[in-house]
């Protein structure tokens, strides 16, 4: 049964220094809250997993959490580039960041391939660009019945996977809907998980559209109200696009980026729920 | 039919908008592809079906999606399914009629860059933000529009990185290649339209935006642009395509 | 967009003689009418899939519709064997029948690997088994990243995919609920597929854990009220648990069979909608 | 206590159902091991977790299935799923507890045959129903429970066919064959219970059903059967346990 546990607390037992961590959102859903709370705590030497690298993990970066991105499309979505992430792969700054590039279509049968339990997926992809050549987490193989030549990768595995939903149930049930992305291929594929979820219900009532996570295959619940924002979190509240837009001259800035780091995560604290 | 003043991106959308058949389903991107696609369901194509690989199938948004993960997506779907799902059951087979993608480079062969420009892959001179769900977009949709604006930094007589296969070297690498769709069928500019020559696949000038010459494509293409004997011109976009591209942006600033 | 055809029209149109025809259905929503209708229909010579061949596909085979099974379990569930199958197997009675034999997760895999366009997929499954001594649709794959090996199962593209459904719309999207099996990957891994439904509607409602087929990969639907029956359609009717029973002694006998056929399905017309 | 009467399948099923331990998650085939769950949930486990094949996550029916896809199940889940997710989300990872498997024939190891009895695999004597989700299952699953009666037709000395591999040929194949879980721990009969001997795998006889014997048990097994050294006697259906499973199997009347 998943045990329902405050962020800071969950944070501190699920995440280590050196862990692999995945924190999923496809737009929708962005686990923010768990992101800035392993700024907060100041874990290091993370391998981070994600599809959409996007501000939450330009911060996990600047602030020197990450040794190395595993992704397959990094930006600002609709403004522009991410430069805490630029600064660490062409500056080191403020440590040396490896990196681990996919395409969407790899990344999610990663994902898939995690969740399935199984060593590898196959899927036509990559052929004829220049990613294979710059990872040895893509290679061919031929189809034992037809002889063609595939792509395959390797299954994603995080030590920790973390997403936010919706809703939770007093028993750990978890239920997302609207956009829901690769998440549940996260919980699913990662040794331990963290959900951080609007709240915490009674009772979960089915919607069309939804995915229900049940309590045995989630480690930990903390409730984070809020905890998508800047993102948006359907039925709860809608994205801020001018935080995106105000995100890009702070990132552009170690500066300003350390100020930011100081003044809205160091010293602040989640409050307890 | 409007002489009304419009800007080359206006053409551009509208010019890509155009180049939507009705009922076919389309893999949009967000920007330029989204506003094109959601002004052709506006208008010629009632029945386009858009597809953003947030796994929302059939969206109906009612204004301009801020990003491919939009609420306004989820709800106006006709099925909103995982991101695997929509890699590996409704792009990977090809079953999708039309891509729609942009780049920072493209080549002669509309292969297109999204990765890295300048140095080298673990030093680049400015690292963009990757394949996303390019690469398989440019294999597999049946056909794929490229939107770029024209300038010689962007196309390049060499890409800095291939992220999306095109044409490869030219023509057959495709089939070399086991890519399944069609390739690039037009590069859509803010200068004109190019398309790949038959029997080489070279990208070649076949159309001009209004007011726009062969000389001036030429000058913003890195590589020596072929050109059709005579490039038709673009019919400039019409009042109800402009107003109804107008409306759509407008709509962008109560967006989520 | 999918055509809303008659049901007779549809059968007589989509399905040839020696076509590759998947009917599925997993205890719920089993496609009986149009099973019926390919019998009356007189096809021949059909490679069958399915992964839970049951009493439709008895009267299939029975009925001499069949020259080849490729399944998972076949059985009268709750009930027994499947005579006529047996009849077919053991007495090439009325025709030979060829096997092709698989487990579920084979079944399903191979599926799934239909509506990706991939040619094969890759499971852990059969290690140890007599199965894939039996069929050269089961071979091993090494991961090419750890070595390990695993089993791989080609794709199935079935020329038709049939399904039955609770409701389309006039456009021809289709929508499901309850159990809904293996019907979204038949559709999609199919060159030409039937949905049966029991209404046509003017517009579908979205529903907890409902799955939606959009009309353009939908090729056919035809409205067959009762057209699940005796299996269920949730939402319309119950399972005819009794029909389950009383199929044992007719399929047990070659004649009680023909007299069942002559008076059930050949000399009876599916009323036209 | 009660010194009710009962039947030698009683005593089976609630057998199957004390196997079952409270929160476990239970991959559940319909018959005995589904009454035998559903039994569990409503005396001793009342948070197992029930999984049908037919992609039913968390079912909580409140009457018996009356098959793998009853409807009851989809409605009371936490969570249905198609039938491909199940097997590769939910089965493979080897995520789910307990397996229930039945057999038509069981050999000393464990292996299981559902899919021909007699003559060869092309020409069988008998044609049984085949695999189903039977072969992973007992892969897969962290452990095992066969629940079947005891005959020397179906505990046999060689099986006519390997649909499902418990311990293969002896201790150490699970392994070799790479299958994750621990195979079967117990064969749950009418005479008794069978586990696999800690050295060799071989199932021996561990516990008595009331008022069954040694010697009836080797009478029903068609190998030498091995017996601990003081089988212990499994305790009667408890009167609890008698009412539930009776009022469980009465509920059958009434369902889809």
């Amino acid at each position: 049964m998943a045990r329902i546990l405050q962020l800071d607390e969950a944070i501190a037992e699920l995440v280590h220094d050196g862990d692999t961590v995945a924190l999923e959102g496809f737009t929708h859903l962005i686990p923010v809250a768990a992101g800035h709370e392993i700024i907060r705590q100041r874990r290091r030497d993370l391998t981070l997993v994600r599809m959409t690298p996007d501000i939450v993990y330009d911060q996990l970066i600047g602030a020197g959490c990450a040794r190395k991105l595993i992704f397959s499309w990094g930006g600002n979505p609709g403004v522009g580039s991410l430069h805490r992430f630029r600064d660490a792969i062409q500056n080191s700054w403020p440590v040396p960041l490896e990196i681990e590039e996919h395409s969407h279509a790899g990344m999610a049968n990663r994902y898939a391939a995690g969740a399935s339990g199984l060593p590898f997926a196959v899927l036509r992809g990559y052929a004829g660009t220049d990613l294979p050549a710059q990872t040895d987490t893509i290679k061919m193989i031929e189809c034992p019945f037809t002889g063609e030549r595939l792509a395959a990768v390797p299954a994603i595995n995080p030590d920790v996977g973390i997403i936010h939903a919706q809703q939770a149930d007093r028993a750990g049930n978890v239920q997302m809907w609207g956009i829901t992305g690769v998440q549940k291929e996260t919980v699913l594929a990662s040794k331990r998980s963290l959900v951080t979820v609007e709240e915490i219900v009674d009772e979960l009532t089915p919607r069309p559209g939804a995915v229900v996570l049940p309590q045995w295959v989630v480690t930990a619940v903390a409730e984070a109200p809020g905890g998508a924002a800047p993102s948006y979190a359907q039925g709860y509240y809608e994205r801020d696009n001018a935080y995106y837009q105000q995100w890009d001259p702070i990132g552009r800035d170690r500066e300003k980026f350390e100020n930011w780091l100081a003044t809205e995560v160091l010293s602040t604290e989640r409050s307890a729920r | 039919m409007s002489s009304a003043e419009f800007t080359s991106d206006e053409m551009m959308t509208v010019g890509a908008a155009r180049s939507l058949h009705d009922g076919v389903a389309c893999f949009v991107g967000i920007g330029l592809p989204s506003t094109a696609a959601n002004l052709a369901r506006r208008t010629h194509a009632p029945n386009l079906v858009l597809i953003y690989e947030s796994g929302t199938l059939g969206a109906k948004p009612d204004r301009l999606p801020l990003s491919i993960g939009d609420g306004v997506l989820a709800d106006t779907a006709d099925s909103v399914i995982g991101v695997p799902e929509i890699f590996n059951y409704w792009l990977q087979p090809g079953r999708i009629d039309t891509g729609f993608l942009g780049g920072a480079q493209v080549d002669r062969f509309g292969n297109i860059n999204t990765t890295v420009i300048g140095g080298d892959y673990a030093n680049p001179k400015v690292r963009l933000p990757g394949a996303g769900g390019a690469p398989e977009i440019a294999a597999s949709c049946r056909e794929v529009l490229i939107v770029m604006r024209m300038s010689p930094r962007s196309f390049v007589e060499k890409l800095d990185f291939v992220t999306s296969v095109g044409y490869g070297t030219g023509k057959g690498d495709r089939e070399k290649l086991g890519l399944r769709g069609r390739g690039p069928v037009k590069v859509i500019t803010d200068l004109g339209v190019l398309e790949p020559d038959p029997e080489t696949c070279e990208l070649t000038l076949t159309q001009l935006s209004p007011g726009a010459t062969v000389e001036q494509a030429r000058e913003a293409v890195g590589w020596p642009l072929k050109v059709v004997d005579e490039p038709t011109v673009l019919q400039a976009p019409t009042e109800t395509e402009l107003t109804v591209l107008r409306e759509l942006k407008a709509t962008i600033g109560g967006a989520k």
